[in-house]
């Protein structure tokens, strides 16, 4: 679908035995993680990692714990068993703000922005944990209380101009266009400089073009600010371009992990998911 | 039409608010011409004690336009009501006394009807040297003439008239030593005016031998009073005090009576002595009694006036349907007092308008005998009055106990004396800490 | 024409985060401060000065303080009279018992400082329970912290009424408080706090503590998973928005009403601020003020008016229909313009920029 | 006429005072589900959290009264039912206002708003019932009893009683409603599912108009009930503000929980106030103030909220992002 895109990526997957030199260590690794809500199990017994810099994936029919496993990555939900390992430490279970302390932000299948404030604001809340002015000093806009909010206005101007949002910098996103939220909800996820990026189905309910623009900022996050990032996403094409690695899961469980050519011809997910089921 | 235009044009509202605020300003000229007495009068004819303000404030006005009618004003100075509804609100009564001051060629006297607002006006009045007439309630201490120049609170106080009511209890009872291991209940609001008494029946109870347990009714539940009435029940208390103000009063009774509490062992200050407080239980309410310092019913001559200038003219005051009922008579009271002092002033300064400072001088030194009020035909309504430079609270005895007989109030007692030799200590005491807290000196009085 | 935004462009990021970017609003807000502290007290007439501006100012104060919690964070609350109370009953205590020399702006601040320890206490459980709910808990502390400053003779220095009234005390040899203070030495004291809590309300609006008061309100959950704390960030919009309620409190008993007593941070004091809130407009600080004027002058205007034609109605009708009025208009606002008065004003400069022009 | 020692006759720690508490607290209790009750309805088939509830009891009172007065020249039975009926189309009139004038305008808004605008619509009311009918206290006797029945040595009034055997039927009456009347069925898919409801064939408007009606007809029963015993008086709409701790307790959805909520909050703040407040005077400290009654209702409404935030009959509210 998108040209520059595959190639760049074609190049990572027909690379054999070996990574690209953007791919490092693995950064986060879930253990055996199973969660239920009252009786039903959302996720039994899975396990996989990312490594840094990867583009990782994590794709499967509705309903098979998708969102619940990003849910558990990042905190919000708390899982009966199993534990995240991340940077060097086990978390078991992982806190929201250990998450996002340590540099974990996401974007929301259903955009989660601040719907009554500006475009402006909600990506600086982006920055909240890197601000560290003291309540007196932001009450009177003194010391750090007025350096800091320059400095990372700066900083977010800058987001702003990487996803090309300039014209709406004050406006509401209550008021915004579904496509254009999307975007900013990207913004305030960048603003917070993550290492690992969780996306939930970032493109959703998106035209073509719309679907490009995005395949263009999440290849460009991951190039050149080196983020690492990991991705639900139902359009195979995308999944297929962008990604180094692909988790299925399947009711829940572990179907398949690998690159993409290896998943593709996986008879079990050919089976299960992609030849079988339609979402 | 107009409606669907402000819907759409949110600036015509604007405008009309805007409106507001300029129009605010134009009042305070004042609308009263310079040769009437102004009286204003801070009513609450709205709210949960509107049962009570609105009986009040009819008597009030009444009293007034009784004396335009009959006799033309005081000598020809005619008085002109200001009416400033302050639903019981202490912020909107100090709102009500800053404009209604100025008006016309300035108040004469405020009579809040309310503690809290009294409370509030204290010091402001006495600074803009308008006296407050706050017949038998506000603070109690201001009857320290030496360090409240300008409140008043004759004919009697709230710890005078607690003090004549456990003389009447005594009364009943056989004498103050039959008084030692009684047990009474005080039922009150709990509320500046409820702990009014508190001290002297502390006193009370330590010179008599008796013992009293306090039942605090929270305003904001005032009709919710199961909990006090099972305590009582359980107490068995010989008597029962009640200092209550507006729909406690009826709750109160009703309850009393559904546990068949002695209805003639049930005594109410004279805040608690309306009709609202034994209409609401019907038949359980008769023999309730309570305080008062004016008389009940409408058998005076002065009524008899009221009814053919005022009534009968069709210028009664709000639904003229207030007639007679005890805190009606309070209003006229109140009026009848202040229209006595005007004349007093007058004599001294000439017959024109009083001002609040002459007013002053005039109610300091009040001294109305019974014949004087005879003459005015209101004998039995109020009780004498003398005032002093020290004695704001007027002279002993000024305490009547009625009683519900089904149909309306009766008196069933003489004037009870208070036992002012008890109360006046605290009272001076409590004034003199005032003052240190004000850093205010005692006036000379001598 | 008169007013513009457009041809004014910003050179520089502190340019484009002052406070009021736009010179026009700017020189607007200051001129009205600067009448606010000069003209109205010289020429404004008694009445003005005591009886209007004061409590008007006193309750913008309180509804800042509601909007923080209520605009700004989301947490409805029906507590605000209780929280007044707070801050009116400790500083008199405080003002009672401290030595001479210490100046009376300390006891308010303390007064404030303590309505926001209780804030806090009484925002606890705003972690668990959420919207109506939290409204409905609030009630709790209207309702206990009004028992409790009743109850304990302690905070009245154990007054036989538990009505003190307000000592009297000086700033720079004039009276403030008390029997002797003058109206414009009174006024411009409770200016000098509206101005201070005004500059810091916008302050902390544009700041990272505003911003996570807005995130919570408008989605507590994704305002969590990056890194906004809730609970703190809930208490902190609890403590400072009891603070401001506390010294409003503080100064309504020293300043306005002369004593300390309950029934002023009644029930309904509480739902008054509400309205102001409302009909002001939902977190802004512009809309404190108009709430607060609205809410206080309406009833002194409707008295007015018939007076202003000649007609004579009896005060307990116009009583009614300000109940009426008020709740019309909080119907109206809700329906027509949510937003409150502060859009209504921003409209109206809209409208100013276009003049003469309609569109 | 027996005196009041020898009525009295209990012994102040019998287990009899405690059942006297008791029995007056729930009693007290099923006053406030009478309140609690309308805004369930309202709050079921409309997520409008209804803070007028409370002044429409008064208003619904206020109009009782003063259609009695209108009517006192008819015989007592013709004159009650009449006013009954009169008063119950001001509550349906006032129910299509409504529906009319604040909700429709608001549909889709915050709940926080509609939440707000029903305050609106309660101080309207109170100033337009007062401004029709007049401020002042109106006695209400409609021959409910007034004596006392002992239980052994426990002493229950009357009149509570009879309040009691009225919620009793007005609970049974309801619930009939809701699962034998074809309205009745929809105002509980309504509940359920908004969509659903509309399957049915009834626009979401006239389920409005309904629910509000019968609420109104819950504030006539209650404002009836509260008037006779304590007159209809603008009092009650501040006592109303307890049923708010009552719908805590029990959920806001649920209609048992209105009442058992309302029964646990009457004995509990009883109890409290009379054994709670004397084991502390005697054991902790003899100067604790009473009236505790005040807030006591709100505090363990607020306790119970840390513990169990849906109430306890509402369900569990499950976040998603």
């Amino acid at each position: 679908m998108n040209d520059t895109a595959s190639t760049a990526r074609d190049s990572a997957s027909t690379d054999p035995g070996g990574k690209p030199g953007r791919i490092g260590d693995v950064i986060l690794r879930v253990e055996n993680i199973t969660m239920r809500f009252g009786g039903v199990k959302a996720i039994s017994d899975v396990s996989f990692d990312i490594r840094k810099g990867e583009v990782r994936s994590i794709i499967g029919p509705n309903g098979a714990g998708k969102s619940s496993m990003l849910n558990v990555v990042n905190g919000f939900y708390q899982p009966q068993e199993g534990s995240i390992w991340y940077n060097g430490k086990t978390y078991s279970p992982m806190r929201p703000h250990d998450a996002a302390s340590n540099g974990i932000a996401r974007t929301f299948q259903n955009i989660a922005l601040f719907k009554g404030m500006t475009t402006l604001d909600n990506i600086m809340t982006g920055r909240i944990l890197k601000q560290k002015a003291s309540l007196l000093e932001q009450a009177f806009y003194i010391g750090r209380g007025r350096s800091e909010e320059l400095e990372h206005r700066e900083f977010v101007e800058e987001v702003i101009d990487f996803l090309e949002i300039q014209a709406i910098r004050k406006t509401p996103v209550g008021r915004l266009p579904y496509g254009l939220q999307k975007r900013v909800e990207l913004g305030r996820a960048l603003a917070a400089q993550p290492t690992l990026l969780l996306l939930d189905e970032p493109m959703a309910g998106m035209n073509l073009e719309e679907k490009e623009d995005m395949s263009r900022f999440i290849i460009d996050v991951n190039e050149h600010f080196g983020t690492t990032i990991a991705l639900i996403e139902h359009d195979m094409g995308v999944v297929m371009d962008l990604s180094d690695r692909v988790v299925v899961l399947d009711h829940g469980s572990l179907l398949a992990d690998g690159t993409p050519d290896e998943v593709r011809k996986n008879q079990a997910v050919i089976d299960a998911y992609l030849g079988v089921a339609h979402d | 039409m107009l409606v669907r235009r402000l819907m759409t044009k949110p600036k015509a509202l604007m405008g009309l608010a805007l409106g507001a605020a300029v129009g605010v300003s134009a009042f305070a000229a004042g609308t009263a011409s310079a040769q009437e007495q102004v009286i204003p009068s801070t009513v609450y004819r709205t709210g949960p004690y509107a049962p009570g303000g609105v009986s009040l404030a009819d008597g009030y006005a009444d009293y007034f336009t009784l004396i335009n009618e009959r006799d033309g004003g005081v000598n020809g100075v005619k008085f002109k009501v200001v009416e400033c509804e302050t639903g019981y609100n202490t912020d909107r009564g100090v709102e009500c006394y800053d404009r209604t001051k100025n008006e016309g060629g300035g108040a004469t006297v405020y009579s809040p009807w309310s503690t809290g607002i009294t409370y509030a006006l204290i010091e402001k009045a006495t600074q803009d040297k308008i006296p407050i007439l706050s017949m038998g309630y506000g603070r109690t201490s201001a009857a320290a003439g030496q360090y409240f120049p300008y409140v008043f609170n004759f004919p009697s106080t709230y710890w005078n008239q607690a003090t004549a009511i456990v003389q009447y209890i005594a009364n009943q009872e056989g004498g103050l030593d039959a008084l030692r291991g009684k047990n009474f209940a005080y039922i009150y609001l709990d509320h500046p005016y409820g702990k009014e008494p508190l001290p002297t029946l502390d006193v009370l109870a330590a010179k008599f031998g008796f013992s009293y347990d306090r039942y605090p009714v929270p305003p904001a539940s005032m009709t919710e009073q199961k909990s006090i009435w099972l305590k009582i029940r359980r107490q068995r208390p010989d008597y029962a005090i009640m200092w209550g103000w507006g729909a406690m009063n009826g709750t109160a009774v009703n309850e009393a009576a559904a546990i068949k509490f002695p209805m003639d062992k049930f005594i109410g200050n004279w805040w608690a002595a309306g009709e609202d407080a034994v209409e609401a239980a019907g038949g359980g309410g008769v023999g309730y009694k309570a305080a008062t310092f004016h008389g009940a019913g409408d058998d005076y001559p002065v009524y008899a006036d009221l009814k053919k200038h005022v009534y009968d003219a069709g210028k009664a005051a709000g639904k003229g349907d207030q007639w007679g009922r005890v805190l009606y008579n309070r209003g006229v009271a109140n009026a009848f007092y202040v229209v006595e002092a005007i004349k007093l002033a007058q004599t001294k300064y000439g017959n024109r308008v009083i001002t609040g400072e002459e007013m002053q001088w005039a109610l300091e030194n009040l001294d109305l005998s019974a014949a004087d009020i005879e003459a005015a035909g209101a004998k039995g309504l109020v009780p004498p009055v003398t005032v002093t430079c020290e004695n704001h609270e007027g002279q002993n005895p000024a305490v009547l106990i009625q009683q519900w007989n089904g149909k309306e109030y009766e008196i069933i007692s003489d004037w009870i004396p208070a036992m002012a030799d008890l109360t006046r200590p605290i009272l001076e005491e409590e004034a003199a800490n005032y003052a240190k807290e004000q850093g205010l000196e005692a006036r000379s009085c001598s | 024409m008169f007013y513009r935004e457009a041809g004014q462009f910003k050179t520089s990021y502190a340019a484009d985060q002052q406070m009021l970017p736009i010179p026009m609003d700017r020189y607007f807000v200051i001129g009205v401060v600067l009448v606010a502290a000069i003209l109205i007290p010289a020429f404004g007439s008694q009445y003005w000065i005591e009886s209007i501006m004061v409590p008007v100012l006193i309750l913008s104060i309180a509804a800042m303080g509601l909007n923080i919690l209520t605009g700004y964070a989301g947490q409805l609350s029906l507590g605000t009279g209780g929280f007044m109370a707070a801050g009116a009953y400790m500083s008199y205590k405080v003002a009672t018992n401290m030595p001479d020399f210490l100046p009376v702006w300390i006891p308010v601040l303390v007064g404030g400082l303590f309505a926001a320890a209780v804030g806090i206490a009484f925002g606890l459980p705003s972690l668990r329970i959420k919207g109506f709910y939290l409204a409905v808990a609030t009630l709790a502390a209207q309702f206990f912290l009004l028992w409790l400053f009743q109850s304990i003779p302690w905070f009245v220095n154990n007054s036989v009424s538990g009505v003190p009234s307000a000592p009297p005390t000086t700033i720079l040899g004039y009276h403030v408080t008390g029997a002797q203070a003058i109206p414009e030495a009174k006024y411009l004291f409770v200016l000098t706090f509206v101005v201070i809590l005004a500059i810091i309300a916008r302050n902390m609006a544009r700041s990272r503590v505003g911003r996570s008061w807005m995130a919570i309100r408008d989605m507590d959950i994704a305002a969590e998973l990056i890194g906004i704390r809730p609970l703190q960030t809930k208490l902190s919009a609890f403590a400072i928005s009891s603070f401001y309620c506390g010294v409003a409190g503080a100064l309504w008993s020293f300043c306005y009403i002369n004593t300390v007593e309950p029934t002023a941070f009644d029930i309904g004091r509480s739902f008054d601020v509400l309205f102001m809130v409302i009909i002001g407009g939902l977190g802004s600080v512009l809309g404190a003020f108009l709430g607060a004027a609205f809410i206080f002058l309406l009833p002194i205007f409707l008295n007015n008016v018939p007076g202003w034609f000649g007609l004579e109605i009896a005060t307990d009708i116009v009583a009614h229909l300000e109940f009426m009025i008020f709740g019309a208009a909080i119907i109206f606002f809700l329906i027509v313009e949510p937003h409150g008065l502060a859009r209504l004003w921003q409209i109206a400069k809209e409208k100013l920029r276009l003049w003469p022009f309609p569109h | 006429m027996e005196t009041f020692a020898n009525l009295l006759g209990v012994d102040p720690f019998s287990i009899w005072f405690f059942f006297e508490v008791l029995i007056g607290g729930l009693m007290a209790g099923v006053m406030y589900s009478l309140v609690a009750l309308g805004f369930v309805l309202i709050f079921k088939a409309s997520s409008v959290f209804n803070f007028a509830q409370g002044v429409m009891v008064l208003f619904a009172a206020l109009n009782f009264v003063g259609f009695l007065e209108v009517f006192s020249d008819l015989p007592v039975v013709l004159q009650v039912a009449l006013a009954f009926i009169v008063t119950m189309a001001v509550m349906i009139l006032l129910a299509l206002v409504v529906e009319r004038v604040v909700l429709r305008p608001l549909v889709n808004q915050a709940h926080i708003s509609l939440f707000m605008a029903t305050i609106g619509i309660a101080i309207f009311l109170e100033g337009f019932g007062e401004l029709i009918w007049g401020s002042n206290i109106k006695p209400l006797d409609i021959g409910i009893p007034d004596d006392v029945t002992f239980v052994g040595d426990a002493m229950i009034q009357d009149s509570d009683l009879f309040a009691a055997i009225v919620a009793s039927i007005l609970v049974v009456t309801l619930a009939l409603f809701f699962h034998y009347t074809r309205i009745g069925r929809a105002l509980r898919a309504v509940a359920d599912d908004h969509q659903a409801a509309l399957s049915i064939g009834i626009p979401l408007n006239h389920i409005w108009i309904i629910v509000w009606s019968v609420a109104g007809f819950v504030a006539l029963v209650a404002g009836i009930m509260w008037g006779s015993k304590l007159g209809v008086q603008f009092s009650l709409s501040i006592l109303a503000l307890k049923a708010l701790p009552v719908l805590i307790l029990g959920g806001f959805t649920s209609i048992p929980g209105a009442i058992v909520g309302g029964l646990i909050i009457g004995a509990g703040e009883k109890l409290a106030e009379i054994f709670l407040v004397d084991a502390i005077q005697t054991y902790i400290y003899s100067g604790f103030p009473a009236a505790i009654e005040e807030w006591f209702a709100y505090i363990l409404a607020l306790g119970f909220l840390v513990f169990r935030p849906q109430g306890l009959f509402g369900e569990k509210i499950i976040e998603r992002v």
